[in-house]
């Protein structure tokens, strides 16, 4: 039913060229000892990554000997720490989520330089010092916001841009790629940029403000993930807006927005982030150490969703929010996980070699 | 030595006109009439002028709904401020607020997420609170660890052991009538303000007319004293840390019902967001001076300015900027009331 | 070389200092003499600008001065040795005594070695064993005192002013001080020199001033007076009239009511026994550091005894806490009012009731009434002077607060009241009335036990006087041999074991 | 601050020993927090090392090195506010201030470092400045004092800046990552100042005086000490301190980010106490510190060797604050 092809953003790109990376100087036998510096943990999004990275590590014993991971709490002080902790235990290749694109980037450029591999996984640095970035293009999940905001306001509108936290890359990629659409229409007006930290509870305090200010001159928010968009809705509810008066939203991967989207009738498109990248990032990984070309952004596909009747003339959904949504599920599961039937993040384990 | 007593401003009124415990009361001597009035009641003809302040400027202040949603804004930041009071009253202060309130908001998502797992909701957040609180109390008696030390450890320890238990991210919902109280409103009225009401009620006479309260204050006036008096000061201060914890964690339960997910910093700046309340509310660091009333006025002041600074389209940047002025104003002007 | 003219200051509730003129020539040892409170260290810190007086004019070396901080006095070559220490308990001895005058290597930088040796010969000068490494926290009161005196030989002073500078040392430490400061007013040094040992201030003194209540009442020169006109000048009258007459000793012995056996304080008191009985009063004197302070304390469940016991009404009792003294009928005057005694900041109602919270509550919640009420018959009978209950403490006199403290143990104390210096820095007429209080308290068969450095006052107060130099009980007196030289002989004694 | 309780407030008595003490043991007992922390570190460098082999290369150790200098640079300033008594919480909103502005007007244009650095060097100590001054003039506590100023310096630093902004020259590089003697010289170059405060603090006169300060406010102004003076310099040091934190940490991170420093206001506290100084004023020293910020950062690296989970980390965290600071409290006989 859902799309299940290549991911459309290599399909449907444009360039002749496609980048792509030679690693066959990384090439080694293994075990390896591979690293994976976390930004941090915190929302179910980031949990549901690791588990599959984790679960994929553990689905190659035979190549991997041993998986060190560390976590970061937030901290780019205690991340660069980690990185270097783990050059020290000897990795032969690094996997890293930066917590902030900019402030890791010396950093992990550093660790290229020293002649290990780096794949970047859902958070990349500013440069492009590592070998792939493995995600699921948060330029083209903020473009698609971005163009069904502006097709269903028909090119006029008041936006508010929700983003997640302040300088982690896929929230700037999402905001700079939906920029560009918005840019094009004179008529779309951003009238505030509110960070939840991709928190609900930070979300909802967030929009309260901004909708104390502004109220009804709200047409649109584009929210930068699934995890804070609940929190907007939220506080448009407590603010008085009766169902169907609600604003357009966008989301991502994040069960509970669906479910309110119908509730409530918000206008809603889904673009997924799945965190199965989290698997993809030691396929990847394993590639690299086996030196195979990889392309030097390793993406995996969205999924398009939206509420029906909701469609516009550039967004056509794979399939419609209703058929998308776990009904009964909980608000907080990440639809788009991919770590199959059964999972429940609470009791998950997994024997991956340490 | 190492209180309040032993620092720089305490020494300044040594030297200075007489000290400052031989001049400073609840009632500012000497002064009578309209100053004397003002003086005492400052606080709340502060609020009062703010609200009037802010209704002139941006008319939409005055409305309903922006009435009743900063209500319910305060609401979690009054019932922390009321157990913050205890704990300042007795010379000291509680940084695991937050904590607190985050790690009883991911328990109360650790449920079936119906309203019968209400009891184990609130017994186990309370727990959590009252235990929080039980240790900082004996870490700050029993081995003399600075309040600030004792509930900063406290505070990273139960932030560590909340990551653990949620394996990073909390999931499940809370039960529904705690997302009734925490996010809706009876005639404008939001049940989590009634529930701050209550509180406000009952710690309030448990301090200012109860006997307890009575030794709250002479613990955090003169320790010495209390001792002395055959109060028991350690006691009493515990008691104060773990009303500061339970207080803490209902407020984190009621706050998870803000929005139904909750995540893992349900609370974050409230450890010192409701230290500005107290102090701007009139309850003195050096302890033994302050009142329920007067910190819950601190708690609206800082709400009504955060809702003011945005109604009058000022960037929200200016919120946090004006918190940090009006709590050095506020400092300064019982500073010098008390000289 | 320095005079004062016209000087007032006042605090809230206090007139310090009333018009008071006061001179000093260089080379001079000037005696200021006056009881407690009569302003002697008040005028001191208007010297040292530590308090800008509300009136009056002084002048050094002729010329106009007005200090704006303690600093400039200093600069100037006024230096003081306070009644309360400017120590700092962390630093050490040798530090302590060159701070703000720091001993220097060629490079200017602080020179330890230097610093340590200087101090080390300072102490020595004085005649002192004490170790210049040493943390002043370290070191007894006595040895305190004499860093204190050792501070101010290092500077070249003009004016030096010593604020009851023996208080704290005896015999051979006193005899070191007054070789220093015959020394120095060789040197032409102008020397003020307050003291409570009249002795002292006719072996040593050129001229004497006395205040009273904060007014000067005349300046003399030490040769013509005796030590009864000096004491009629600072007390105005006979020292007797101050205390109520004594009550006859009892045909048959006072029962028992409160015994100590044995008891110890680490570091502060050895081995004390103290037996007190129903309606007598016992004077507990000695030097101040003599460890009285910890012995009451002890037996009142304030302080951690390591050994001894405290019987009561012939029980024992072992692990004494406040509570239950005060629940055994036991109660205790501190001889720290602010520092101990009362809530500054509360009113008297609530600083009355505080050692009988349970008298005042009902179901856990405080009967303001009762409590009020308690506090107006507590103002009437013991003429506490204030605008009612609802006074904060902190705008009263010290006098009146002491009654505040005295009218709450009275309340309470069934068996015994133990009052620590209750008369420290009150007024003549609030002395009396506190006496009063003590002998009503005793007629009604309470065992009262009071601590005081005065000696008057324990002569005229006591049945019986008990005797401590450091640590150690060292001798009793009833009756007539209760008389200032013996109390002084066993209160300098040297230890026996 | 409220750093004590009502317990510790103790009657000021203490025993008489006038018994002279051995020179070592008078040494040693000064420096518990120095002691204890260096028996910790013994004690993790040698679990550590029968751990693996990897951690007790000079290479591992030497980074662990690096990765405290940020730490060590904001506590330096912190351990002089806290020796007079009182506590500076605006550093981490300092830090973040300077550090987006130090990026954001350099912008990778070398030409600008020198006029933007001594720029942000000038604004770290008029800030910490204005903050002593606030103390003194309005009799505020040090706390309340710096949790506004924090608050306004971090709402001037979201107006500056939302997000992460301009970059930082190379030469920045060599700071934060480079080595000096073949050691990492941001850590050389924190050593160097913590021996340079060090000294002056044991050797200048006013060194000497902020301890009386901290030991003693109101004996220090009876003694006409300047009181005063020394509380705008320490304020002022330690803004100088976090404005020299920040600019590091531009080089480390490359940019300016508005949160930069908001871990560190209640971080730079922790190798202070950890290191022996206490809380209330008047007692340890820079040195304690410098070995309590190295013990942080090795707990971090010993604990990412041992493959202790995160939240493990923070457990751990905590609980060797508590252990640190209750084995120094000062043992004071009380009433009761
Ligand atoms: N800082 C102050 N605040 C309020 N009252 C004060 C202060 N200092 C002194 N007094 C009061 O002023 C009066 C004079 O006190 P002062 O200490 O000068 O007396 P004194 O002659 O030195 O007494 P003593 O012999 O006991 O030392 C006393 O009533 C005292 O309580
Ligand atoms: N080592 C010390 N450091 C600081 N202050 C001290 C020290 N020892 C005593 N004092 C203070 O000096 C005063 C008198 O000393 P202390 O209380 O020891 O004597 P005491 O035994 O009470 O003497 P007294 O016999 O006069 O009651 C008290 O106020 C006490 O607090
Ligand atoms: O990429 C984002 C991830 O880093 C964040 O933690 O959760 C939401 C995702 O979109
Ligand atoms: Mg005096
Ligand atoms: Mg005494």
């Amino acid at each position: 039913d859902w799309y299940k092809g290549a991911p459309r953003t290599f399909l449907f790109n444009p360039s002749a060229d496609v980048c792509f990376k030679d690693t066959s100087q990384y090439k080694k036998a293994g075990p390896y000892t591979i690293g994976f510096s976390n930004a941090g943990l915190g929302d179910s999004w980031r949990v549901v990554a690791l588990h599959s990275l984790e679960k994929a590590a553990a689905e190659h014993k035979d190549k991997i000997g041993k998986l060190l991971i560390t976590d970061a709490g937030h901290d780019d002080a205690k991340q660069i720490a980690d990185i270097q902790d783990l050059v020290s235990r000897g990795v032969d290749l690094l996997i890293v989520s930066a917590n902030t694109e900019k402030a890791l980037d010396p950093a992990v450029s550093r660790v290229m330089k020293q002649g290990i591999p780096v794949v970047m996984v859902d958070r990349r640095i500013a440069s492009d010092n590592f070998v792939t970035f493995v995600t699921a293009s948060d330029n083209m999940e903020g473009r698609l916001w971005a163009q069904w905001l502006v097709e269903k306001l028909n090119g006029k509108g008041n936006i508010v841009i929700l983003g997640g936290q302040a300088g982690s890359s896929p929230n700037e990629a999402r905001v700079r790629a939906g920029m560009q659409v918005f840019d094009q229409y004179p008529n779309i007006k951003i009238l505030d940029t509110v960070y939840s930290d991709w928190s609900p509870v930070k979300g909802k305090q967030a929009m309260q403000a901004v909708i104390a200010k502004y109220g009804k001159d709200i047409n649109g928010v584009f929210s930068t993930h699934g995890l804070q968009t609940p929190g907007s809705i939220e506080a448009f509810l407590e603010a008085g807006f009766k169902p169907g008066e609600i604003p357009p939203h966008t989301t991502a991967d994040v069960n509970g927005p669906l479910q309110m989207a119908l509730k409530y009738k918000v206008p809603m498109l889904e673009v997924g982030y799945p965190p199965a990248m989290g698997g993809q990032a030691i396929e990847t990984a394993l590639k690299v150490l086996d030196g195979a070309k990889v392309p030097c952004i390793t993406e995996i596909n969205s999924q398009i969703a939206v509420t029906r009747g909701d469609e516009t003339p550039s967004i056509r959904p794979d399939v419609y929010i209703d058929e998308m949504v776990v009904k009964d599920g909980p608000a907080d599961m990440l639809v788009t996980g991919g770590m199959g039937p059964g999972y429940d993040p609470k009791t998950f384990s997994v024997d991956y070699p340490k | 030595m190492s209180e309040l007593a032993g620092t720089p401003h305490a020494a300044a009124s040594h030297t200075g006109a007489g000290s400052m415990d031989a001049t400073a009361t609840k009632a500012g001597p000497g002064r009578s009439g309209l100053a004397g009035f003002a003086s005492r009641h400052g606080i709340y003809l502060f609020l009062i002028a703010l609200i009037v302040v802010s209704g002139i400027v941006a008319p939409s202040f005055l409305r309903g709904d922006n009435i009743s949603n900063m209500l319910m804004q305060m609401a979690p930041l009054g019932i922390v401020v009321i157990g913050q009071t205890f704990v300042i009253l007795v010379r000291g202060l509680d940084l695991s607020v937050s904590s607190v309130m985050a790690t009883a908001a991911v328990a109360a998502t650790s449920f079936s997420g119906t309203n019968a797992d209400l009891p184990a909701v609130l017994g186990l957040g309370l727990a959590i609170g009252l235990g929080t609180g039980l240790a900082n109390g004996l870490l700050i008696t029993k081995r003399r660890v600075s309040p600030f030390l004792a509930t900063l450890a406290t505070m990273i320890v139960l932030q560590g052991i909340r990551f653990a238990w949620t394996q990073g991210a909390p999931s499940g919902s809370v039960p529904p009538l705690l997302r009734t109280v925490g996010s809706q409103a009876f005639y404008g009225v939001p049940y989590n303000l009634m529930v701050m009401v209550v509180l406000a009620v009952v710690f309030g006479l448990v301090l200012h007319a109860s006997t307890f309260g009575r030794k709250v204050y002479i613990t955090g006036g003169n320790p010495l004293t209390a001792r002395l008096v055959g109060i028991g000061a350690d006691r009493v201060t515990i008691a104060c840390y773990m009303i500061s914890g339970g207080l803490a964690a209902i407020a984190g339960l009621v706050l998870s019902g803000f929005v139904g997910i909750v995540d893992n910093w349900v609370g974050r700046g409230f450890e010192l967001d409701s230290i500005v309340a107290a102090v701007i509310g009139g309850v003195a660091l050096s302890g033994g001076r302050g009142s329920i009333p007067g910190a819950l006025a601190g708690a609206a002041i800082l709400t009504v300015v955060f809702n003011a600074v945005l109604l009058f389209g000022l960037p929200v940047q200016f919120q946090i900027i004006i918190k940090g002025a009006v709590i050095i104003l506020a400092a300064a002007f019982y500073m010098r009331r008390a000289h | 070389m320095l005079t004062l003219t016209g000087i007032s200051k006042g605090f809230p509730g206090v007139q310090a200092l009333q018009g008071v003129s006061f001179d000093v020539a260089a080379g001079e040892i000037h005696a200021l003499a006056g009881e407690n409170g009569a302003g002697k260290s008040t005028l001191t810190k208007v010297i040292a600008g530590v308090y800008r007086p509300d009136e009056g004019a002084m002048t050094l070396d002729g010329k106009p001065v007005a200090w704006a901080s303690p600093g400039e006095a200093k600069a100037a070559g006024i230096h003081v040795i306070y009644q309360e220490f400017v120590l700092f308990p962390h630093l050490t001895v040798a530090e302590n005594i060159f701070l703000g005058h720091e001993r220097r290597s060629r490079l200017g930088l602080v020179d330890h070695r230097r610093t340590r040796t200087e101090a080390a010969a300072l102490l020595l000068r004085l005649g002192v064993d004490i170790d210049p490494e040493a943390r002043v926290s370290e070191l007894s009161v006595a040895d305190q005192q004499m860093v204190e005196i050792a501070k101010a030989l290092v500077h070249d002073v003009k004016v030096l002013i010593l604020d009851e500078p023996t208080a704290v040392i005896s015999g051979r430490e006193v005899d070191l001080l007054f070789e220093r400061l015959h020394a120095l007013r060789r040197q032409g040094v102008a020397i003020v020199y307050i003291s409570h040992r009249l002795e002292e201030i006719f072996a040593h003194c050129d001229r004497v001033t006395v205040l009273k209540d904060g007014r000067h009442v005349a300046t003399r020169r030490v040769a013509e007076l005796d030590r009864d006109r000096l004491i009629a000048l600072m007390v105005g009258r006979d020292m007797r009239e101050l205390f109520p007459p004594k009550r006859p000793a009892p045909a048959a012995p006072r029962p028992v009511v409160l015994e100590a056996r044995g008891i110890s304080v680490p570091g502060r008191v050895r081995r004390a026994d103290l037996t007190l009985r129903a309606g007598e009063i016992t004077g507990l004197s000695g030097m101040v550091g003599a460890g009285r302070t910890e012995l009451a304390l002890a037996i009142f469940g304030g302080l951690a005894m390591s050994e001894g016991t405290v019987v009561i009404d012939g029980t024992a009792r072992h692990a004494m806490t406040p509570a239950r003294a005060i629940a055994l009928g036991i109660g205790l005057v501190t001889e720290d009012r602010k520092g101990q005694g009362l809530a500054m900041l509360m009113d008297v109602a609530a600083n009355v009731s505080a050692s009988s919270l349970g008298d005042v509550s009902r179901g856990g919640f405080l009967d303001r009434g009762a409590e009020r009420a308690i506090a107006a018959e507590a103002i009437a009978s013991y003429q506490i002077a204030c605008r009612g209950p609802d006074t904060p403490v902190a705008v009263m006199s010290g006098g009146n607060q002491q009654k505040v403290i005295v009218a709450r143990w009275a309340r309470t104390c069934r068996r015994v009241l133990i009052l620590d210096e209750p008369t420290r820095g009150v007024d003549v007429g609030a002395k009396m009335e506190i006496y009063r209080i003590m002998q009503a308290l005793a007629e009604a068969g309470i065992a009262v036990l009071m601590i005081s450095s005065e000696l008057p006052e324990i002569v005229g107060m006591s049945d019986r006087v008990v005797v401590m130099r450091e640590g150690i009980v060292t001798g009793e007196l009833v009756g007539d041999e209760i008389e200032e030289t013996a109390i002084v002989g066993l209160a300098t004694q040297h230890a026996a074991a | 601050m409220p750093t004590s309780t009502p317990t510790t407030s103790a009657l000021p008595v203490s025993a008489p020993a006038r018994g002279r003490r051995s020179r070592l043991g008078r040494f040693l007992a000064a420096r518990t927090g120095i002691v204890t922390s260096l028996l910790l570190i013994a004690a993790m460098l040698a679990v550590g090392a029968v751990l693996s082999d990897r951690f007790r290369t000079a290479g591992n150790l030497l980074n662990v090195f690096e990765q405290s200098s940020g730490l060590a640079f904001v506590s330096l300033g912190q351990t002089l506010a806290i020796l007079t008594g009182g506590i500076d919480l605006s550093v981490g909103s300092l830090i973040s201030l300077v550090s987006v502005l130090t990026a954001g007007l350099i912008d990778g244009d070398s030409a600008r470092t020198l006029p933007v650095v001594a720029a942000m060097l000038a604004l770290g100590l008029g800030v910490g400045a204005v903050n002593g001054l606030a103390v003194i003039r309005l009799r505020i506590h040090p706390l309340i004092v710096t949790l506004g100023t924090g608050a306004i310096l971090q709402g001037i630093t979201l107006l500056y800046a939302l997000g992460p902004v301009g970059s930082a020259p190379p030469e920045f590089d060599a700071i934060a990552y480079g080595k000096l003697f073949g050691l990492p010289a941001s850590a050389v170059l924190a050593v160097v100042a913590f021996v340079l405060v060090a000294l002056f603090l044991r050797y200048v006169p006013f060194g000497r005086q902020i301890y009386a300060v901290g030991d003693d406010a109101h004996a220090a102004r009876l003694m006409g000490l300047p009181h005063d003076r020394v509380i705008v310099f320490v304020y002022a040091f330690c803004g100088l301190c976090a404005a020299l934190t920040a600019i590091y940490l531009v080089g480390r991170f490359g940019s300016g980010q508005p949160y930069q420093g908001a871990n560190y206001t209640l971080a730079s506290i922790t190798p202070v106490v950890v290191g022996g100084t206490l809380l209330s004023g008047g007692r340890g020293g820079v040195i304690g510190t410098l070995i309590g910020a190295y013990l942080i950062s090795l707990l971090n690296n010993l604990l990412n060797f041992m493959d202790v989970s995160s939240h493990v980390q923070l457990i751990v965290q905590g609980l060797i604050i508590i252990l640190a600071v209750s084995v120094y409290i000062e043992r004071r006989r009380s009433i009761a």
